[in-house]
């Protein structure tokens, strides 16, 4: 935006556009009210807060327009937000419902962590929403910050500690990277925003295209961080294991949903265009880059996933390598199946994780598998329930995880270029990975149960949260009739923008 | 409301049933108070499915080919796949096999003390499982059957399994995906070029596609053929199993609980012949034509190895699952030799199998419960102390090494007939080849007789094993009539598979039977 | 009516198998005897008047050519073009041996009652001889081959049952299982035959049957109508069929099973092992007769093994000291004769040979049996003799079917014998040299017989009477069969005389023995051979080999070929003929023969009764041993050592977990990258940052 | 008149010595400050840009970042300080509980 042309009106300010993130935002504070005013006694008001604001906004995500931008175009609305927002909020709510047993447990504050949360939801939407390089960077650190928080949030525990820290510098030290791209592209392009960068992308009229091509690498490295693809991954069992499982369940879930929207926007709208030229060149490069992280990301995290002992790590890996499946709906430009994919991750993860913060106790005592032994029938709801999510995680029919995998190997192979090779890939992967989802069933249910084991108590937010996730992990593996429909009926920019530049090959 | 639906999920709403009974059993006086609740509920259970079932047959129309007593709800309108059930020549039997075992396998599995519930719960889910996949006719809708059956027999085989169980169940378990993830790839693109054929009409359906094949609507380029007929075939012949892809059958079978071991060599195993049936022969036939020799002769293979490895089991269950080896080699031979006698008698071999090695099977579970032991060794002599037993376990035997007058012999005959006067080349040869299974079933099956009913009793704890109980006898006995009926009438299950089971094989030779492979 | 003949044994074993229990729960031991014996005896009865109703009132009423009764039952497989029905055909061939079954039949289960009085399985024992009268009558009524093949292998069943009847009995139980198995090689012969059959004529029934709406002539028509049909492929067929009957008539090679068949109890032995069931084999070459005399190869190999069959049995026959193994292998020995005059193209004279050898082999062994029954279960020969005075009628009885054996002029035994002979000498089938030597050995066999025949008389009636000395307990040999039933004859002293239900069937069989011959006294004998004018109709002529060989030959004649009689009359003017002289010299030489044997036997065994034979004979030749060396070790030892435990654990089990072993060796390589130091994680960020943007640079070079 | 490549050369060449520094720097916090360097390199580069496209847009983005860059200060502090008290160390390789 040119600093002459700057009046109100063109800017066309809408507030409506923002309500999720204002009411998050707002939320946010006024918990820290209410923490300050209510007595220690009744805190589990803040879950409530919390709870509140969340389904307001998610009420204001519905009434989104179908397609616009507001703000000076650093704000937009389409199919990909709506679906990113309600997934991110969907999962901002079972976070709480879960959080709200963890931090009485382990008597925690709570008020700063529902604030975290909730101010780290606004970030992860304005990420979903940012039509701006800008507004990313400021989303992605907004997100980032808090999750950093969270992640040490037991501060005297030295492993939540290491986490945090581990996170903390990786992720800037990403950050960087992806900013250092933000500005070479913005170099290249002289605009930050997206649409105009498009614009300029497709048109080719590039002086400095070494500028652009690097800005996009660099930019790549940091997305690719922050979905935690292979080589990006690292940090991402170390950060897992040591953060209280609750938040491990938060970030592996919302955060990497948030910048797959982000993500999305950015290259399928920015940098896919031209119908020769660099910008063709660009995506095809972009493109295979892609799919190669993605194989890479598959493999890596099925196949380390299968020698780790500790649950909480395995399922880190896991993530990873769901990451990667992500991956190649994300490259064969169908968002829909990547957001399908995202929601169902998001669904069954948290629900993994909400039992196996049950399961670990305060403190996350008990993450190692074997602790696990026997405990099959002793707390028939948690373990089946585990076992469900991890079945779904495999891929296993008639779960969610099944129908989000169908959904994306079904596109892979449609794609108007070949990626079949991927197809076959991910399926040898998913066949690994059975190996691994299947062994902590084998210690629950197959072997005698160890001594002292103590059935936890769920309280009524753990037990919504479980059974919302549990209904969601069958309902949308069986029925996903409805969703889909839905998704496909506003086939967004991002596809159309992808399809142009492949309907040449 | 359609009779197949209900049958499909009746099973599914007793296991719901028992799954809220756990308010009640919590409040009972404690653990296991309520087990024989659940035991006669899942026993009414499925022997109403069996009943309902019984109606399918009287609905059943002979002169049709197609799928009948169909029911077809959209479910996923932009994939284009269909809740599409319904039952033709072919998955009418093996429905009907599966009701028929399903009431038996839970008075064999009355003796399990540990975890009813679950364990009930389990066994009727499997069946909606199994039936679901026989009645399936949307691509997709197969699949999720398919692997549904996996979670509950995985259970029941980890957790109410023997010694070995765990390392069974994997395997188990492992192998299976292993084919069925390859045949999802497989199944997605044929689903494209079907879809690409019919300028964009997307479906699952298997009718459809089955005959835009046939009538050449649909064209799959020959470079992908072979591999997606290897995808569908890899896993229905682990399924099956074939050699060499037979190895987690035999320790399965031996792990999982008597009536697990039932249920899997009844109908699980069937599956996989079902599946080249409904699936690699229609959609791929001239591949399958191609192939057919070496299927055929891998199938052989199969017959005479399972025969001989069966012949050195010192364990009675491992001597019975090897044998299923041999048997299904039969029924694969049967498919893949395109004659109507060949296929018909591989469809009656498939009932047959169920009825016989499941017999066989609740024979063994029968004695294991009272020795707790399946080593042939520590047996002998039992027809003295278990005089209605041994006559019972003789039959069976008799039956499973296809004695005429019994169920076995009508498939076997068949089958190598048909093989025998089949189009593919060398299949004389197979045939011929084949035929020496009779002369090896027959050693093991009266060797393991030899060794474990009959001779004096040499061991003191089986002078005293008491005769077969009222229940044991209600589960036995109606297997043996079975076969006995099975042996005698078979005309009365072959007219209606007749129709469903030439379409198959015009389906892969077209309508002038024969000259389309002969050489 | 047919159909009654066949299930009214399956009756009587329904009832006796599912409430025998009941029976000797209810009325105890001695009236359940009664009753089930009664049952068992009433079922047979009604098929044997049935049998013999359709035989005299039905068959042989007939014009000749017309002889042919079809009874329909029920469809029981049908599949395409191919159907096998539950239907009965009633010609002369089949007519002969219902007649003889069923009577022989009848007249064994009487003795029967007797014999396994005091046996606790008593209606198990009952129940399994009714379902063999059921199956075995199956067998030969059966009007197409599937048919026929049910009852081929349910007589094998059934006599798999009644070997192992002492279950207790180990070698009962091995015996069984051998005899089954063997059986079962030859079934697949069968089997193959049956397929060859169909792909070939398109049908497996005897009869012409209405297929699909079209008229379909029987196989065997169409094998003598049709020349298109290559000889290899017939030959084939009749060799494959051969395969069958060697099993079930236990020639070489598959003959080992019946002598170990004697674990059951005489009466079993007598009735399958004896009369009935082993002639199935003879039965079915008969049958197919029509196949086999396109088949000259075929016939030959019949011939030769047959006659082979028959002197090597006969040689081991003179070295057992076990009665009922002198028995069996003499029962061997004779099916040897059947199949040499199969092979040489006398069928008529091996139905003949099967009838006469159904009475006195019968005889034979039931007289045994009651020798047994005597002695309490002793059957070695070494620890008897003198029996004659202590068991006079088994003794009579027992002399009578040793000359009907031996072929003593004038008795059955003679006629059908001697009438093998001359068939061999004068065979058209076979080159004449074939003949020539095929008659040598079936004349050294006959006196052999006569010889071993003598032995067991010598042994067992006659001199001293060596039981009464050193009864050591000797119980371990077949004392073992008392497992079942000895139990209440081991305690009362010395040999006696077998009650009335066992005698009374030993003198009709007698009798029968005696005059069973007369029914088929040659043409050249002043008789008018009935039995031959009889049969002829239902069996294929043999064409001269010689015809055959340049390949005109005149079409062979047929039960349903119109042009039968013409030809058949021309065919006996032109044996009328010029050789009758000759075929009167054979029957002196054979008689001769016959004589010389007895008279060598008597006089030799009478003095040393105990000689002791040639180790080689004594242990059989070692053929078991052989087999046992050849193949069943090698085959066991393959299957445990080779296919399980090498290829099923080590080559694909291992190579499955190897697969596993290593992704999971992978997993633990790869995990140490993981090593927790930040600025390691750091650097690979920092590496993959520049291999992404490398990668750029490439595309940015290609793109300029 | 410095031309822009300088401008975009310095940042390239801070950056790298940010990453350098990040790689082998042991001590938290000098580890840290090695990241605020990278960032700032990147301000450089944005104000450069912003001047060659003569838009403001840039000099914005620069301010966003020091804004971000504080607020990533004082939690990245507040982190060390825990780990500080957990561990009583700075040495971010001592820091190794979580592997393999």
């Amino acid at each position: 935006m040119q600093l002459e042309n700057l009046n109100l009106e063109t800017l066309n300010l809408n507030y409506w556009a923002i309500a999720p993130e204002i009411i998050t935002s707002l939320t946010g504070v006024l918990l820290m009210l209410v923490d300050a005013l209510q007595k220690k006694a009744e805190r589990k008001l803040n879950a409530v807060v919390a709870l509140v604001g969340l389904v307001l906004a998610l009420l204001s995500v519905f009434r989104l327009d179908a397609g616009g931008s507001y703000f000076g175009d650093m704000v937009v609305t389409d199919p990909i937000r709506v679906f990113f927002s309600v997934i991110i909020l969907i999962v901002a709510m079972i976070a709480t419902l879960l959080a709200s047993q963890f931090v009485r447990d382990e008597g925690l504050p709570p008020g700063e962590f529902f604030t975290l949360l909730l101010f780290g939801t606004a970030g992860m939407l304005m990420l979903a929403s940012a039509g701006d390089l800008v507004m990313v960077f400021l989303g992605l650190e907004i997100a980032s910050i808090t999750t950093y928080v969270m992640a040490g949030y037991r501060r005297y525990d030295a492993r939540a500690n290491e986490s945090s820290l581990k996170y903390f510098l990786l992720g800037s030290f990403a950050t960087a990277f992806l900013l250092y791209g933000m500005a070479l592209v913005y170099g290249a392009t002289g605009t930050t925003n997206i649409a105009k960068i498009g614009a300029a992308v497709n048109g080719g009229q590039i002086e400095y295209p070494a500028l652009l091509l690097v800005g996009v690498a660099m930019m790549l490295v940091g997305f690719g961080f922050k979905i935690a693809s292979a080589p990006f991954h690292m940090w991402t069992p170390d950060v897992y294991e040591g953060a209280p499982t609750i938040v491990t369940g938060f970030m592996s879930t919302g955060p990497k949903a948030a910048v797959f929207a982000a993500f999305l926007r950015v290259f399928a709208a920015g940098f896919a265009g031209g119908s020769a030229g660099l910008g063709s060149d660009l995506h095809t490069a972009w493109l295979t880059a892609l799919a190669v992280i993605a194989a890479v990301t598959m493999t890596v995290g099925n196949v380390i996933a299968i020698s780790q002992k500790n649950i909480k790590r395995m399922l880190a890996y896991s993530s990873i390598a769901h990451a990667g499946y992500a991956l190649v709906g994300f490259v064969t430009g169908e968002y829909a199946s990547v957001a399908f994919y995202m929601l169902v991750y998001c669904v069954m993860s948290l629900g993994a994780f909400g039992v196996i913060q049950l399961l670990a106790r305060a403190g996350d005592r008990k993450t190692e598998i074997a602790d696990y032994a026997g405990v099959g029938f002793e707390a028939p709801g948690l373990t089946f329930s585990l076992s469900i999510f991890l079945l779904s995680l495999a891929g296993i029919p008639p779960t969610a995880g099944f129908m989000s995998k169908f959904f994306v190997f079904k596109t892979a192979w449609d794609a108007p270029y070949n990626l079949r090779w991927l197809v076959v890939l991910a399926v040898v992967n998913s066949i690994i990975s059975i190996y691994y989802y299947l062994y902590p069933i084998v210690v629950m249910f197959f072997r005698p149960l160890a001594p002292g084991f103590v059935r936890p108590k769920v309280s009524l937010g753990t037990a919504i949260a479980l059974i919302v996730t549990l209904f969601g992990t069958f309902y949308l593996g069986i029925l996903p009739n409805r969703l889909i429909n839905k998704m496909g009926s506003g086939s967004g920019a991002a596809q159309a923008t992808q399809t142009q530049v492949l309907n040449r090959r | 409301m359609n009779l197949i639906t209900i049958t499909t999920f009746l099973p599914l709403a007793g296991a719901v049933l028992l799954l809220l009974s756990s308010a009640l059993a919590s409040r009972g006086a404690g653990r296991g108070s309520h087990d024989n609740l659940y035991r006669w509920i899942t026993l009414i259970v499925t022997t109403a499915t069996f009943f309902v079932s019984l109606g399918v047959i009287k609905e059943f129309d002979l002169t049709v080919a197609g799928p009948q007593l169909t029911q077809k709800v959209p479910w996923i309108s932009s994939l284009g796949a269909n809740y599409f059930v319904g039952v033709d020549g072919i998955s009418v039997w093996l429905v009907l096999l599966t009701t028929f075992l399903m009431p038996i396998s839970i008075l064999a599995s009355w003796g399990v003390t540990k975890r009813v519930r679950e364990y009930m719960i389990f066994m009727l889910t499997l069946e909606t499982g199994m039936i679901g996949v026989f009645v399936s006719w949307d691509l997709l809708l197969f699949y999720l059957f398919f692997e549904i059956t996996l979670i509950p027999m995985y259970f029941l085989i980890g957790v109410w399994g023997g010694e070995r169980r765990v390392y069974a169940a994997i395997k188990f378990f492992i192998y299976t995906v292993v084919g069925s993830l390859l045949m999802l790839v497989a199944l997605i693109a044929v689903y494209f070029y079907n879809a690409k054929a019919t300028g964009g009409v997307y479906s699952f359906d298997i009718y459809d596609i089955t005959r835009n094949i046939a009538t050449g609507k649909t064209v799959i380029p020959e470079n992908v053929k072979l591999w997606l007929w290897l995808a569908f075939a890899l896993a229905f012949f682990i399924k099956v199993p074939l050699f060499p892809f037979h190895t987690w059958l035999p320790d399965a079978h031996v792990e999982a609980p008597t009536a697990g071991s039932i249920i899997l060599a009844g109908v699980l195993l069937k599956m996989g012949t079902y599946g080249l049936m409904r699936f690699n022969l229609p959609f791929f036939p001239d591949i399958s034509q191609k192939v057919a020799p070496y299927v055929m002769a891998l199938a052989v293979v199969g017959i005479i190895y399972g025969a001989l490895v069966a012949m050195v089991q010192p364990d009675m269950k491992k001597l019975v699952a090897y044998s299923s080896v041999s048997h299904l080699g039969f029924v694969v031979l049967g498919i893949f030799s395109f004659t109507d006698l060949a296929m018909q008698g591989a469809l009656y071999q498939m009932l047959a199998h169920g009825v016989s090695t499941g017999a066989l099977f609740l024979c063994v579970g029968i004695v294991y419960d009272r020795r707790h032991t399946r080593m042939i060794a520590d047996y002998g002599g039992i027809a003295t102390p278990m005089p209605q037993y041994s006559t019972m376990f003789l039959i069976i035997a008799l039956s499973s090494l296809g004695l005429p007058l019994l169920n076995g012999f009508i498939g076997e005959f068949l089958i190598l007939l048909g093989a025998f006067a089949s189009p593919v080349p060398h299949a004389k040869l197979f045939a011929v080849l084949g035929a020496t299974g009779v002369i090896l079933s027959a050693v093991y099956l009266l060797w393991m007789l030899q060794r474990v009913i009959f001779g004096e009793v040499k061991k003191r704890e089986n002078a005293e094993l008491e005769d077969l109980d009222a229940r044991e006898k209600w589960a036995l006995v109606p297997l043996v009539a079975m076969a006995i009926v099975m042996g005698i009438a078979p005309m009365l299950f072959l007219r209606a598979s007749e129709k469903s089971v030439n379409g198959v094989r015009e389906a892969v030779l077209g309508k002038p039977a024969g000259v389309a492979v002969e050489r | 009516m047919l159909k009654w003949i066949v299930f009214a044994p399956l009756i009587g074993a329904v009832i006796n198998g599912l409430f025998g229990r009941r029976f000797l729960a209810l009325f105890g031991q001695r009236a359940t005897e009664k009753l089930v014996g009664f049952i068992a005896c009433a079922s047979v009865g009604v098929s044997a008047t049935l049998a013999f109703m359709a035989f005299f009132n039905r068959l042989l009423p007939a014009p000749e050519d017309q002889r042919r009764i079809t009874e329909p039952f029920f469809t029981w497989l049908k599949v395409g073009s191919f159907q096998a029905d539950f239907a009965y055909l009633l010609d002369p061939l089949s007519g002969i041996y219902i007649l003889f079954i069923t009577g022989v039949g009848l007249l064994i289960h009487i003795y029967a009652t007797g014999y396994m009085h005091g046996d606790p399985g008593y209606y198990r024992f009952f129940c399994y001889l009714n379902l063999f009268m059921f199956m075995m009558l199956t067998l030969v009524l059966a009007d197409n081959l599937l048919l026929l093949f049910v009852g081929w292998e349910g007589v094998g069943l059934c006599s798999y049952l009644l070997i192992g009847y002492y279950i207790k009995w180990d070698v009962a139980g091995s015996a069984a299982k051998k005899a089954f198995v063997m059986n079962r090689i030859g079934d697949f012969g069968f089997m193959i035959a049956t397929f060859l059959v169909f792909t070939t004529f398109g049908t497996i029934s005897f009869v012409t049957k209405n297929i699909n709406g079209q008229d379909v002539p029987s196989f065997l028509a169409q094998a003598a109508s049709t020349p298109a049909v290559a000889v290899g492929t017939l030959t084939a067929i009749a060799l494959l069929f051969f395969v069958g009957a060697t099993g079930k008539s236990a020639q070489i090679p598959l003959f080992t099973w019946l002598p170990d068949a004697m674990a059951g109890p005489t009466p079993v032995s007598a009735l399958i092992h004896a009369a009935t069931m082993v002639t199935a084999g003879v039965y079915l070459v008969a049958r197919c007769s029509p196949v086999f005399v396109k088949a000259p190869t075929a016939m030959a190999v019949v011939a030769v093994i047959g006659a082979a069959t028959a002197i090597f049995a006969a040689t081991i026959g003179i070295a057992q000291n076990d009665i009922k193994k002198v028995l069996a292998y003499s029962t061997v020995s004779q099916l040897g004769y059947m199949f040499l005059a199969c092979g040489v193209g006398a069928f008529v004279a091996g139905i003949f040979h099967v009838m006469t050898h159904a009475f006195f082999k019968a005889l034979l062994f039931l007289g045994s049996g009651s020798v047994i029954h005597g002695m309490s279960n002793e059957q070695d020969m070494r620890r008897m003799g003198g029996l004659r005075k202590l068991m006079p009628i088994t003794y009579s009885t027992m002399f009578a079917g040793w000359l009907a054996i031996s072929g003593f002029p004038l008795l059955s035994g003679f006629f059908s014998k001697d009438e093998i002979l001359w068939r061999t000498w004068s065979t058209e089938a076979l080159p004449h040299s074939w003949g020539k030597a095929l008659w040598v050995v079936a004349a050294v066999t006959a006196v052999i017989t006569a010889i071993y025949m003598t032995r067991l008389m010598a042994m067992t009636f006659w001199g001293r009477q060596r039981f009464t000395e050193a009864r050591d307990g000797h119980h371990a040999g077949a004392g073992h069969a008392s497992g079942g039933h000895g139990g209440d004859h081991g305690h009362h002293g010395g040999p006696h005389e077998s009650g009335w239900l066992m005698v009374t069937p030993l003198i009709i069989l007698a009798m029968l023995s005696i005059a069973g011959g007369y029914v088929g006294v040659p043409v050249a004998l002043g008789g008018s051979n009935q039995f031959e004018r009889f049969l002829e109709p239902a069996i294929a002529k043999v064409e001269p080999v010689t015809a055959t060989h340049n390949g005109a030959a005149p079409a062979p004649v047929m039960a349903q070929a119109e042009s039968h009689g013409a030809v058949a009359s021309a065919q006996s003017a032109h044996e009328g003929g010029h050789d009758v002289e000759t075929e009167r010299l054979f029957t002196i030489i054979s008689s001769v023969l016959a004589v010389m044997g007895l008279a060598f036997g008597f006089v030799f065994f009478r003095r040393n009764p105990l000689w002791r034979a040639p180790k080689l004979l004594e242990d059989k030749y070692r053929v078991d041993e052989f087999y046992d060396a050849t193949v069943v070790g090698p085959v066991e030892g393959l299957s445990r050592d080779g296919l399980w435990k090498v290829v099923d654990v080590k080559i694909i089990d291992g190579f499955v977990n190897g697969v596993a072993r290593l992704f999971a060796a992978l997993a633990g390589a790869l995990r140490y990258t993981q090593t927790g130091f930040a600025r390691n994680y750091a650097a690979v960020i920092m590496l993959g940052a520049i291999i992404v943007i490398g990668y750029f640079i490439l595309v940015l070079r290609h793109w300029h | 008149m410095v031309p822009l490549s300088w401008y975009l050369a310095l940042s390239a060449v801070l950056f790298t010595i940010g990453v350098v520094g990040v790689l082998i720097q042991r001590n938290v916090i000098s580890l840290f400050m090695c990241v605020e360097l990278m960032l700032n390199a990147v301000n450089i580069s944005l104000i450069a840009f912003s001047r060659l496209h003569a838009n403001v847009t840039g000099q914005l983005f620069v301010f966003i970042v020091m804004a971000v860059a504080a607020a990533e200060a004082a939690v990245g502090l507040a982190i060390i300080i825990a780990l500080f008290r957990s561990r009583e160390t700075l040495n971010v390789d001592e820091a190794d509980l979580l592997k393999l």
